[in-house]
């Protein structure tokens, strides 16, 4: 009933290790169902067939992460792009990016209202007070374009900062007109509250929008190329896997969400990505930039690498 | 009054039965230790006899009793250090109906009568230990109590200052018919002074002699003090409180 | 714990204080279970006393939640500790050494106010992010109340008392060994006390911001993102985190009244 | 005079250590003195003359944080004064409060951020119930304390003339508890800046310092975030300053009467 | 020794000058408030003079000269409220080279002489005002110390044990030749100790009298306050006194 790190790694066969610079790895993960890959490649034992051995720390923020991963004291993070790209620009760390994580599903983002709102169309956001988890973060920046596309003036819009666990009692009382949910909330939004979906934030420009991935250092990456790519197979594998078998998914979300099994089976899940596609990225650094919340452009396809899992 | 207490965590005093008649200037003397600051707080009220009772004006005493005045022996520590002397000695006054000016002017003129007219505007610690004693002085005789309790009031003013004190409490005592319980050492003092002397045992206090001094008023500090009954009272005392000494 | 106070009542038995910190606790839990089932408080968010205390006596024979409350005791003991043995040495020296006082207190004021929220990064950043982060951000916020109520204490000191001591020769060091501590000393207690408190909720809230490794805050932490929130687990965590505190401060006064008896006696007090 | 020129010497020599440190260490999460104090000047000091130089940054969030500072603080400080001296007075009021005020005393704030939220709502008054929570202990703690060791003499002298009980509150009971609940307070003060910060990181912040603080940290403005830093350390060293002159003013009779043997 | 000084923050005595032989038992007696305390101050060190100097077997007194021991007027704060009296008796032994249990004998044979053997485990606070003020003699005595400072020691203990405690300064000064400073406000005491009696004005202080006791040794109660020098000193320190008091 209480949080914790799973400590599900299995230890790593000996056949597999040859050749790799580094084979036990630490990774700063989020509670998040987004960064479910990584567990669902410890479950699996995907990690142990590349010879990696894999422990995932949950920090509540990426922000948290990045000092740590300057530090060496982890290996990479999961963390999402805008915040990644905003530390690259601002030079807090050479960033680089190990393999690709999360996308938005449709309905795994929503915009919504309470059933006795006169927000009915998208339109009738305007002037509207929404909360997002953190300020200028990909939730703004999906919504900008979503809103653009569907004729309302994003410039309106008031955002404030609400933490998780208080979006619900901020919404009741009327503190938020319209709330920015994320799964599992939207699915729990909808059932016990009878809420309704306004807007699909991850939807037109913002289809399968990019939200996180897992990253390192330029100079991480530089001395271990061999295991980085063994980590984004592993990674691109778990993706597959999870593709079309929710249950893989399913079975190991109570180990780093809060989520239980009940929840689990309803909620919709992101995407996991099996490949690196730097196009899709390139649009987030793109959007980050006319939010002019980059001070210069960054050119994506430099950070990755290309796919090496089959 | 009765005094016959034994306060709350040390029994200090046991079968002691004293009584002060109205306008009385009783004085107590007795070997240091034995109880007298004690049986002074318990006729202040400032603390609850265990076992026996004291009556002021015929009324048991539970509290303090209204218009009493007192002067601790500890003087330094009775004093606010964060007011001025002045206004210590003006602080009881608002009990009495009078207005700021009224209480500055009570004020000024018993520390003239104590001999600090300049002394009004400092502090407390900014004072010597006999000038701090002659503020509390001050401070009870500005009051105008109608039963004043002095503990070794003069005890740490030079001989010229204290006569002079001494002469100051019998001359307030005559005009405004007070009550007046005066704790000393000095045996002179107590028969100069007294209308009554009680000498006090060693604890537990008992009385040990109770002798009325009948000198002449108004008393004088030479004439007084060369009166045969002077010199014979104060022989007397004497002799008590050496029977009942403590080294 | 009554003074001599304004007018002076006999203390009251033993039974009676009891039953009265008792009501006192009681009437408190009645007001959140009036505010909860009348529903002026959303009950979701605020569930009612008793079903907070029921959970919190369930959750003391789960092994997890009690690995999560004894790795919390723990940084809290540490951070308390060095806190302590840091702040009365420094506060001695600063109070007794005007020089020094005049020297660090442009940067000591400069520094205080910096809150741990915007150092948990920098700290992670300078000595990493295990146990000795967390005790370090204890130990910078608990610092403060021993120092300055040592600093305060020793101002209080009476003067005589020191001249006492110099004038049978002893040099400064004893005075302030032998006098200033000694006569400050309820009072630094009482800064300990603070600090307890402190250390305390900033060990929790650590454990909160931070949102990872174990720690009641930690437990709090995960309650909370859950959909919907557990708000009783969270209230639960906070029940025994508040419950703690009466603990150690129940604690720390029988110490002082020990310690500083002649403190208690002298003002009067009775037990 | 002397002291504070010889203050000024090692706080001018700490910063030129800092300076040649953080040159040398050339770490993004540790930028120069210099390059902080330039984002300071840009950020919030070069408006116009006609808004004292402050820039509109500044005033949206500048002065709404020190509101809710001074709203909070004086909110505190008066709950602590009056708790702490109702119960440093009264052993029957101690023993009904003691139990539940050490409770609250011990609860971490941001676990009952929701329970707060629910209670009082989004914005101003949810962030001053929060400092005022956060900041009356000490004051509250150091008050019962001072009030509760007024020396004996103190009170029998009180009792013996028969004063009123506002008469000792005030002016007996009141002024010796000062020096102790001065400590509370100093220490208040200081923590009342730290927990505005906290404040407003509270749902529904829309600006303030500490806004502004989290915003830079999470966009990566590290220059940003050691400005709103350095702020801080300034607005509590001033603080700070006033709040001594105040006091020995205040207590001007307690600093004589120590301060007399050398 | 020459005291000739005006103290930090108050200018108290001003050309003052004054000196006192090895092993001379000096008694000043003067008005309240002429500055006798911060005399005794600067002699102990504890204040240095903002003009003048003291010196002490010769030397600048800048800080507080070795084996010193000084009696404050206000005992009752000079004593430790979180010792008992036989550790506040103890504690200046530290200094010395003694063991603990010497030191606890020390104490307990010190507390013996002034009468109050069985106080040793009490409190202070526990102790009436006289019986404080002879914890605080007992802690002088018990340092065994070459120059002592009395403020009027002996202003809050009845006759007899006043009597006691003078007879008992005097022996000791016989055993262990020290040197006494003694500030009194009793005349008859200061002619009854001392070797030689200072007769201060009212401030700021100068010498108005000077007089050499010539007794003879040892001196009694009895005998020695009947001597006709005895009386005529006291008649002539009385004149000189009166002659500049406060009130
Ligand atoms: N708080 C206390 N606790 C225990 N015993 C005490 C306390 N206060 C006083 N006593 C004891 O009570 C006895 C009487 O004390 P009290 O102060 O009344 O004496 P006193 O006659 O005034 O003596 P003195 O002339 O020395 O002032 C003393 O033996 C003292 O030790
Ligand atoms: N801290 C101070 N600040 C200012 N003036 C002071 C201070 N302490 C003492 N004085 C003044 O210095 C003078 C001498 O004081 P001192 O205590 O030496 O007198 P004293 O001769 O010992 O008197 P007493 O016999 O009453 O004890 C007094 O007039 C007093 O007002
Ligand atoms: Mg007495
Ligand atoms: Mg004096």
């Amino acid at each position: 009933s209480s949080g914790g790190d799973p400590n599900t790694s299995a230890p790593p066969s000996a056949d597999a290790a040859g050749g790799l610079e580094k084979t036990q790895l630490k990774i700063a993960t989020l509670p998040a169902i987004d960064s479910a890959a990584i567990y669902v490649a410890i479950d699996q034992g995907l990690f142990e067939k590349e010879g990696l051995e894999v422990t995932p720390q949950v920090v509540q923020a990426a922000p948290e992460a990045i000092p740590m991963l300057v530090k060496g004291e982890i290996d990479a993070m999961f963390g999402n792009y805008v915040s990644m790209f905003a530390a690259h620009d601002k030079q807090a760390l050479k960033l680089r990016i190990l393999a690709e994580g999360s996308r938005a599903a449709p309905d795994s983002l929503s915009i919504m209202a309470l059933p006795d709102s006169p927000i009915k169309t998208p339109k009738d956001l305007e002037g509207k007070t929404i909360n997002v988890n953190v300020l200028h973060n990909f939730q703004e920046l999906a919504l900008t374009q979503v809103l653009k596309a569907n004729n309302v003036d994003p410039a309106t819009i008031k955002y404030v900062q609400v933490t998780f666990q208080n979006i619900m009692p901020s919404w009741k009382g009327g503190q938020i007109d319209a709330a920015y949910l994320g799964e599992p909330m939207v699915t729990a939004a909808t059932a016990t509250m009878g809420a309704r979906k306004i807007l699909d934030p991850a939807s037109g420009p913002a289809a399968e929008f990019p939200i996180s991935g897992y990253v390192g250092t330029q100079e991480w990456y530089d001395e271990n190329p061999k295991t980085a790519a063994a980590f984004q197979r592993a990674i691109h594998n778990a993706g597959k896997l999870m593709a079309n078998n929710r249950e893989v998914v399913a079975k190991v979300l109570p180990n780093f969400t809060q989520i239980d099994a009940a929840t689990a089976a309803t909620v919709t899940f992101p995407y996991f990505s099996s490949n690196d596609n730097p196009v899709r990225l390139q649009r987030v650094a793109d959007w980050m930039l006319e939010a002019k919340w980059l001070t210069k452009a960054i050119d994506v396809k430099t950070l990755m690498s290309p796919t090496t899992s089959g | 009054m009765y005094g016959g207490g034994t306060p709350n965590a040390h029994h200090a005093i046991e079968g002691l039965n004293l009584s002060v008649a109205e306008g009385e200037l009783l004085c107590i003397v007795g070997p240091s230790g034995c109880g007298k600051s004690t049986l002074l707080r318990s006729i202040a009220g400032l603390i609850t006899p265990t076992g026996g009772q004291v009556k002021v004006e015929g009324n048991l005493v539970r509290q303090t009793p209204d218009n009493l005045a007192v002067v601790f022996q500890d003087y330094s520590r009775s004093l606010f250090p964060w007011m001025s002397v002045a206004d210590n000695v003006a602080l009881p006054l608002r009990r009495k109906n009078m207005d700021k000016r009224q209480r500055r002017e009570a004020a000024q003129e018993a520390l003239e009568s104590v001999g600090l007219e300049g002394a009004g505007r400092k502090y407390p610690f900014q004072l010597s230990g006999g000038m701090q004693q002659r503020v509390a002085i001050a401070r009870a005789l500005a009051y105008r109590p109608t039963l004043m309790l002095m503990d070794e009031p003069f005890g740490s003013v030079d001989a010229q200052t204290r006569e002079d004190l001494e002469d100051l409490v019998l001359k307030v005592r005559g005009h405004h018919q007070m009550t007046i319980v005066l704790i000393t050492h000095d045996i002179d003092e107590s028969v100069y002074v007294g209308d009554r002397v009680v000498v006090l045992s060693k604890a537990p206090a008992h009385v040990v002699g109770d002798l009325k001094v009948d000198l002449p008023a108004p008393r004088d500090q030479i004439s007084t003090r060369e009166h045969p009954d002077f010199v014979h009272l104060r022989a007397e005392v004497g002799r008590l409180v050496r029977g009942h000494a403590t080294v | 714990m009554s003074a001599q106070t304004l007018s002076p009542v006999r203390p009251a038995s033993p039974a009676t204080r009891w039953s009265r910190r008792a009501a006192g606790a009681l009437a408190f839990a009645a007001l959140i279970e009036l505010l909860s089932r009348t529903g002026l408080a959303d009950p979701e968010f605020l569930p009612p006393a008793s079903e907070i205390v029921v959970r919190a006596v369930t959750l003391l024979a789960d092994s997890a939640f009690q690995a999560h409350a004894l790795t919390s005791a723990l940084a809290w003991a540490i951070g308390l500790c060095l806190a302590a043995v840091l702040a009365v040495p420094l506060g001695l020296l600063l109070g007794s050494v005007p020089i020094i006082d005049a020297a660090t207190r442009s940067v000591v004021e400069f520094l205080r106010p910096i809150p741990s929220v915007a150092l948990i990064p920098l700290v992670a950043l300078v000595i990493g992010t295990g146990l000795q982060h967390r005790v370090a951000l204890v130990v910078y916020a608990s610092l403060w109340p021993i120092l300055y109520n040592t600093m305060y204490g020793l101002r209080g000191v009476d003067p005589l008392a020191k001249e006492s001591l110099r004038s049978y020769g002893f040099g400064p060091l004893s005075v302030l060994l032998r006098v200033s501590l000694p006569s400050s000393a309820p009072f630094i207690l009482t800064g300990v006390r603070l600090a307890a408190g402190v250390a305390l909720i900033l060990t929790v809230s650590t454990e909160i911001v931070a949102g990872r490794g174990e720690g009641i805050g930690v437990f709090i932490f995960f309650a909370g993102i859950a959909v919907p929130a557990r708000m009783t687990d969270i209230l639960a965590g906070v029940f025994w985190v508040g419950l703690f505190g009466v603990a150690v401060n129940a604690l720390l006064v029988w110490v002082e009244r020990r310690a500083f008896r002649w403190h208690h006696e002298q003002l009067g007090e009775r037990a | 005079m002397r002291t504070a020129v010889f203050r000024v010497l090692v706080l001018a020599g700490l910063i030129a250590v800092w300076e040649v440190a953080t040159l040398l260490a050339a770490s993004p999460f540790f930028p120069t003195p210099s390059t902080i104090v330039t984002r300071m000047h840009a950020m919030w000091f070069s408006g116009s003359p006609a808004t004292l130089f402050l820039t509109d940054a500044a005033i949206g969030n500048i002065l709404p944080s020190l509101g809710r500072m001074a709203l909070g603080f004086a909110g505190g400080a008066l709950a602590g004064v009056l708790l702490g001296l109702a119960i440093g007075l009264s052993a029957r009021v101690y023993d009904y409060l003691d139990g539940v005020l050490q409770f609250l005393r011990a609860i971490p704030p941001p676990a009952l951020v929701t329970v707060f939220l629910v209670v009082f709502g989004f914005g101003m008054r949810m962030q001053l119930a929060f400092i005022v929570f956060s900041i009356v202990w000490p004051v509250l703690l150091n008050t019962a304390d001072g009030a509760r060791s007024v020396e004996p003499l103190h009170l029998q002298t009180c009792q013996a003339f028969r004063l009123s009980r506002a008469e000792r509150l005030l002016r007996v009971v009141v002024p010796s508890a000062l020096p102790k609940m001065f400590a509370g307070l100093r220490l208040a003060l200081s923590l009342s800046l730290i927990v505005m910060v906290f404040s407003e990181l509270l749902p529904g912040t829309t600006n303030g310092i500490g806004f502004q603080l989290t915003d830079a940290y999470s966009t990566f403005d590290l220059p940003a975030m050691w400005a709103g830093i350095v702020l801080l350390g300034i607005l509590g060293y001033l603080l700070n300053e006033l709040f001594l002159v105040v006091e020995r003013r205040v207590l001007a009779w307690h600093h004589a009467a120590r301060d007399l043997v050398g």
